[in-house]
């Protein structure tokens, strides 16, 4: 392999120093507001993280730099990155801590921050279909397998509507895919009740003290 | 790490609660001084009086404590098991279930008297527990007794419920 | 024995033989499952990316409703078959037993549609309740086929034990394996019970859409390993894994060059097969692929067709 | 020693007038409290003569400020604001004796660790430190002239637990002359470190340094060694103790045996059959045996566990028949011998974390994954395969993974750092590779090297090709990724420094176990009446200053019972420890604390309440006169009878009720 041997390669080479006024300090206190989060103050960058991760392999930044740049204040760089989206949520890296880190959440907690400022990759799938997800739950109270693959192809690549064809047809003729759509009773009562977590806790306190019998809805 | 800690200073708050511990010697002391060393932050409402072991405390100490303005008072011991005398400390648990019997006659909360065992080596206990302790009696307020006198709860010659058990019934 | 059944949005498509096998042996053993009235979705790992508040609220209500569908003081079982949402109401429990912002944040959203979440659920899954509630003797007793000669590598998933591990070992999980050597078949012993099949975020589509190798590698290792230590067969108890290992098999064989054949089924079905129900109860007609007609399962099959 | 002329003795207490020195410890307490304020609200207190402030208290021209106004007569009571009592106290309390005044004529406000380290805020630090000074001044104006005890101190000493530490002591105190009983709970002296075969840094061999230590115990005139013994008792007090030792019975008299080993040779017993613990259970032994040839006492041990004879009563003996000396007695039973010592020395030593806790690393699963422990077995002339390095089929591994860290820097485990592993590691890292030439992968997560030659030792390790991995282990497993990994075990770790995840297959797993406090730490530590953090290492008295020495005097820490060390820091703990407990018995007394008990004949009402509480039976009563009072020799002075006494007659020197209630009033006294 010769890694300069084209002049594309070589021409492109810039300064990669990381200079305090491109680092976010306050980055990680951010982070740590995550329950567990502050934790990631701890991290002794031993690898386990990474080593437990099934799709690390995949990442950009494995879970062990994430945490290395999140704690320097690389904001761009890990709000930026493909790693948040590749995580499978599997919970090998929480469990596995020395530390006791809770590096799922963490991760999650990114990723709520990457969907906050718009910077997730637009055509990855875990984001769109994080969204497209949540949508039809607001909506709905429950998904459907059937829509949301056709959302999050037709998002991403309709391209894999074509190519996932074949499989989609010989789950409907095993009657695994469905395209009715499942509900609440209530959907707007159910989007008002999630409107209501964003209330702060003591605005509702008052609220709080008339409690009702809970038959209402039973 | 002050932020961490709340002190006095960052509360609303202008009641500042007086908390007299009373610390044993082997234990509880020798963690607070760990606390020093590793410089964790506490609230400073609580003044503690060394004794050589938490069975040292009479019940006298911490009505006196209270009579004489204290808000709250902490009693720290070696864990049971641990004491440097064997067990003194199972006594100070002992008397001290009865004083809060007692106390709760005067009307005085329970919250207001603690019990801790704090070994020498938890230090962040210490820290820990003076701040709860603070909040939790600055939550309650002054400690106003049974027969209110002027200023708040200090010696009084109208006080006469506390007086009778106090120091100069001995 | 009577549980409260959160089903989850999968139970409707792809795992729907799932649900419908899960009743079929539930009702052999005398549990009756009944469903939580109008659930919602738990939120899975899609919410948790996008509002961690609302991901537990969502959950936080089903766990309400199941307390307010079942009045008294009594605790309240409820079963979650999808180990997705397991997850996710476990979590929702732990969030609001401890209390702190998110909890009173919750717990006031709760209130506003007259619920409260008392914490009176326990959150169960099916194979907790096979092994430590019915018992595995009393299902050893009521098998009329042993599955003799079946040998099953039993695949747990990341969510059954990670990161709460209410009701089997964290590492090595063996509460599926009793049941299927209580069926009569052979279990495998191996290192990848829990790691990941990269199934993720619902649906089997995400990661394939996105790096067909990385689902593909993810899964492929444990049905090779698997085939390597001998299984005929995988046995699974999530929806999610299930499809993944089940329905890209024939892309995974392609793209690796590799035979695996496998049967990947649910652990409801094979257990059902040797509870002598027949195989359109299992829902085994409703899988892309399934054992070799072998007398010893076979029977079941002629039962049913 | 000649007591020093008093200005006031107990007829004479006099005016009192109070001197108040606030120390500014530099700016450990200046920094946050304002000491001119503190002063200046001193000299405001009743009885308060003079107040002043220096830099420094401890030091000598702030000793000598005390003195000189003792001596000149401005003050009879000192006040010293500044560091804790546990700190200072004494220092303090020698300046006044110095300056003429009784000793216990002082009183230490703690405004360092209680107030400037502790508080935030600078205006309520100094506000803290005024109330603490004020609480100070009101109790020092109370206290009373009193003698200082004094205690004898026996001349011998006990040493408990025989390892390196144990015998380093035991022998230094022996070559000084003094009496030593050097008792140890296993069969044989020596320890874990008679399980190596060489050393770090020096790979020097373990057992050519250590067994000359051994035999010299054996044959030292001044030790009493008890093997396979242990404490059962500790009685008494500082320079006074008591001590109960159990004798197990090991079924072969050691006066008689004279090591032979012809019984182990005829035991009916063709091979062994057992799991030796000697070797980890990489060998067998019979029920008759010797943990290894050096073992000292070199005397055989039977175990009644596994002994046919004892299980079922039927068996030839053949054992007897071959001892010509009729060492054996079957009828022995457990003895117990008591002996009064004047210190004891603990070293009770470690044990190594249970590898199987962490099932992703295979231990108990895989064959071939080993402890580190195991390992030093297998490298040992004297071990299971004669120091060859083989697995447990037989055959030789080409590639070894050594694992560090397994247990320690683990939240789920041990927090702390074992300090020895990173260097036993590189140790055995070495000695595999000279043994079976193998690729050898360490795998850590810091290297850590501190030590005399320690850095140079890895730079070999470096130079020899060890390959070294900067990452913890995810997991071992048998898991075939590709055709090479097949048969192999698999390690999993992130290499850090190339951000990448790699799978290394090898033949051979060893485990870095860390460290851990022995099982029954925390009940030893009751025993002997000493302090251990709640992960069970013992606490020394003071961290740096008295790393020795424990909260109570005459017993002091060898080596690993106190916390992680490799064999140099534990023989030069040992040497101190068997210094200081010399040093005491040279002295031939103690002072101890004043602060004993005392009751009031004339307000004592007979009630007897004190009698029951007291936990060192100090409280007689006098039945005929219907009063109780203490023995100030036994009494350690806990307060307890006093807290107790409903009619205040029992009362605690320096710590008196008025003593305490001014000093209430005093911390109350906000301004």
């Amino acid at each position: 392999m010769r890694p300069f041997g084209s002049f594309r390669r070589w021409r492109s080479v810039k300064d990669q120093s990381k200079f305090e006024a491109y680092l976010d300090p306050g980055f990680a206190s951010e982070i740590a507001t995550i329950p567990g989060g502050e934790k990631l103050q701890q991290c002794i960058q031993c690898g386990t993280c990474t080593a437990v991760c099934p799709m690390s392999a995949y990442m950009d930044y494995t879970p062990r730099r994430m945490i290395a740049m999140t704690r320097a204040g690389c904001r761009d760089d890990v709000l930026g990155s493909l790693a948040i989206w590749v995580c499978t949520s599997c919970y090998s890296c929480t469990v596995e801590c020395p530390k006791r880190i809770p590096i799922t959440e963490i991760m999650h907690g990114l990723r709520q921050m990457a969907v906050e400022e718009d910077r997730y990759p637009r055509r990855f799938t875990t984001p769109v279909m994080a969204q497209a997800f949540v949508e039809m739950i607001e909506r709905r109270g429950r998904s459907t397998e059937s829509w949301i693959s056709v959302k999050l192809y037709l998002r991403t690549n309709p391209w894999l509507l074509v190519k996932n064809a074949a499989i989609a047809l010989r789950l409907i003729r095993r009657g695994r895919l469905g395209f009715g759509r499942e509900s609440v009773r209530d959907p707007g009562e159910l989007k008002a009740f999630l409107a209501a977590t964003e209330r702060p806790a003591a605005v509702r306190s008052s609220v709080e003290r008339v409690r009702q019998p809970t038959e209402a809805v039973a | 790490m002050s932020e961490a800690s709340p002190g006095p200073v960052a509360t609303p708050s202008s009641f500042e609660p007086r908390i007299v511990a009373f610390f044993c010697n082997w234990c509880t002391y020798t963690a607070a001084d760990l606390a020093g060393i590793s410089r964790m932050q506490y609230a400073p409402n609580v003044r503690a009086i060394r004794l050589m072991c938490s069975g040292r405390v009479d019940p006298q100490f911490v009505l006196s404590a209270l009579r004489e303005g204290a808000d709250g008072v902490l009693i720290g011991g070696c864990h049971p098991g641990d004491c440097h005398y064997q067990e003194g400390n199972y006594n100070a648990l002992r008397r001290f279930e009865l004083l809060k019997l007692m106390l709760r006659d005067f009307g005085i909360e329970d919250e207001r008297v603690r019990l801790e065992w704090i070994s020498a080596s938890e230090g962040d206990r210490v820290q820990q527990v003076c701040n709860e302790m603070t909040e939790q009696v600055r939550a309650l307020g002054p400690l106003r007794l049974a027969v209110p006198s002027e200023g708040h709860g200090r010696a009084d010659a109208d006080e006469p419920a506390l007086q009778a058990v106090g120091r100069e019934a001995r | 024995m009577r549980y409260s059944y959160f089903p989850g949005c999968s139970a409707l498509g792809t795992g729907r033989a799932y649900v419908e096998s899960l009743h079929a042996i539930l009702d052999v053993l005398d549990v009756e499952l009944a469903e939580l009235d109008d659930w919602n979705c738990c939120g899975a790992t899609a919410w948790p990316s996008v509002d961690g508040v609302k991901a537990v609220a969502l959950s936080a209500r089903n766990l309400a409703l199941a307390e307010a569908q079942t009045p008294g003081d009594a605790p309240v079982d409820v079963v979650s078959s999808c180990a997705g949402c397991y997850r996710a109401l476990m979590k929702a429990d732990r969030t609001m037993r401890e209390g702190g912002e998110v909890a009173e944040r919750v717990g006031g959203a709760l209130d506003s549609i007259g619920l409260s979440y008392e914490g009176r659920t326990r959150v169960r899954h099916p194979l907790d309740v096979l092994v430590n509630d019915v018992g595995v003797e009393r299902i050893s007793a009521k098998v009329v086929r042993p599955l003799s000669g079946l040998t099953i590598a039993c695949y747990y998933g990341c969510l059954l034990v990670r990161p709460y591990a209410a009701f089997d070992d964290i590492y090595d999980p063996v509460s599926m394996d009793r049941l299927m050597q209580a069926a009569g078949a052979e279990s495998v012993d191996w290192p990848l019970k829990t790691r990941c099949c990269g199934g993720s975020c619902y649906c089997g589509g995400p990661m394939i859409g996105a790096m067909p190798e990385a689902t593909l590698k993810l899964s492929y290792t444990l049905l090779r390993e698997a085939k390597r230590r001998g299984a005929d067969a995988v046995a699974t108890v999530c929806p999610l894994c299930q499809f993944n290992l089940e329905g890209f098999q024939d892309r995974m064989e392609r793209e690796f060059g590799d035979r695996l054949d496998l049967a990947t089924g649910f652990a409801t079905q094979f257990l059902g097969v040797a509870l002598g129900l027949d195989e359109r109860t299992l829902g085994i007609h409703r899988m892309l692929r399934w054992l070799p007609r072998r007398p010893s399962v076979a029977e079941g099959a002629h039962a049913g067709a | 020693m000649p007591a020093p002329e008093l200005a006031s003795t107990p007829s004479s207490n006099g005016k009192v007038k109070i001197g108040v020195y606030v120390c500014h410890c530099g700016l450990n307490i200046a920094g946050k409290v304002d000491v001119s304020s503190v002063v200046e609200f001193a000299s405001t207190l009743p009885d308060v003569a003079v107040a002043r402030d220096y830099k420094f208290m401890c030091s000598d021209p702030g000793q000598e400020l005390i003195e000189q106004d003792l001596r000149d007569g401005l003050v009879n009571r000192v006040v010293v604001a500044s560091c804790s009592p546990l700190m200072h106290e004494a220092t303090f309390r020698k300046a006044t004796e110095k300056g003429g005044q009784s000793q216990f004529y002082f009183q230490m406000a703690s405004i360092r660790e209680h107030v400037s380290w502790v508080t935030a805020d600078g205006d309520h630090a100094t506000e803290k430190a005024k109330a603490l000074v004020a609480a100070a001044v009101r109790r020092v104006a109370l206290h009373e002239y009193l003698e200082p005890r004094r205690a004898e101190v026996l001349p011998d000493v006990m040493v408990v637990g025989a390892g390196i530490a144990g015998i380093h002591a035991a022998l230094t105190l022996a070559d000084a002359g003094k009496h030593v009983y050097l008792v140890e709970r296993e069969t044989t002296i020596g320890g874990h470190m008679a399980k190596f075969d060489k050393t770090f840094p020096t790979l020097d061999c373990s057992a050519c340094i250590l067994t000359p230590k051994m035999s010299a115990v054996r044959s030292h005139p001044n030790i009493t060694l008890w093997t396979y013994s242990d404490v059962v008792g500790v009685e008494g007090f500082t320079g006074d103790f008591t001590v109960r030792v159990r004798h197990r019975p090991r079924y072969v008299r050691e006066d008689l045996c004279t090591g032979c080993l012809e019984c182990i040779e005829q035991c009916i017993h063709k091979k062994g059959k057992f799991d030796d613990e000697w070797n980890e259970g990489l060998s067998k032994r019979k029920p008759i045996y010797i943990p290894f040839p050096q073992a000292t006492p070199a005397v055989v041990v039977v175990d009644p566990e596994t002994c046919i004879w004892f299980k079922t009563g039927k068996c030839p003996q053949t054992c007897i028949e071959a001892c010509e000396r009729d060492a054996f007695d079957f009828e022995q039973t457990e003895t117990f011998d008591e002996v009064k010592v004047g210190a004891i020395v603990l070293a009770t030593g470690f044990k190594t974390f249970d590898a199987s806790k962490m099932p992703e690393y295979g231990y108990g699963l895989y064959p071939n994954v080993y402890t580190s422990l195991e390992l030093e077995r297998l490298l040992n002339a004297a071990g299971p395969t004669g120091g060859v390095v083989e697995l447990r089929d037989g055959s030789k591994p080409k590639v070894i993974g050594i694992i560090h860290c397994v247990g320690s820097r683990d939240a789920k485990h041990n927090l702390w750092c074992s300090k020895v592993c990173c260097m036993y590691s590189l140790k055995l890292a070495h000695m595999v590779k000279e043994r079976t030439g193998a690729e050898v992968y360490n795998f850590y997560i810091d290297m850590r090297t501190p030590g005399k030659g320690y850095e140079e030792f890895y730079d070999k390790i470096l130079r020899e090709g060890v390959h070294m991995v900067r990452g913890r282990v995810a997991g071992v497993s048998d898991e075939a990724a590709s055709p090479e990994e097949e048969g192999h075990l698999v390690i999993r770790a992130e290499d850090t420094l190339i951000g990448s995840v790699r799978r290394i297959p090898v033949d051979m797993v060893v485990l870095a176990v860390g460290l851990e406090p022995q099982p029954d730490a925390q009940d030893v530590r009751r025993l002997f009446n000493i302090s251990c953090g709640g992960e069970g290492w013992f606490t020394e008295r003071h961290p740096k200053l008295a790393p020795v020495s424990t909260f109570t005097d005459g017993v002091f820490l060898a080596g690993t019972c106190q916390g992680p060390k490799d064999i140099p820091d534990t023989v030069a703990q040992a040497g101190a420890a068997a210094a200081e407990a010399m040093a005491m018995i040279d002295r031939g007394f103690m002072m101890l604390e004043a602060n004993t008990a005392h009751i009031d004949d004339e307000a004592c009402s007979g009630c007897k309440t004190c009698v029951g509480l007291c936990p060192f039976n100090a409280i007689s009563f006098d039945e005929e006169r219907k009063k109780a009072s203490v023995n100030e020799v036994l009494c350690k002075g806990c307060g307890v009878c006093v807290g107790a006494c409903p009619s205040g007659a029992a009362q605690q020197h320096l710590f008196t009720d008025e003593e305490i209630f001014s000093e209430i009033e005093g911390v109350l006294a906000y301004v």
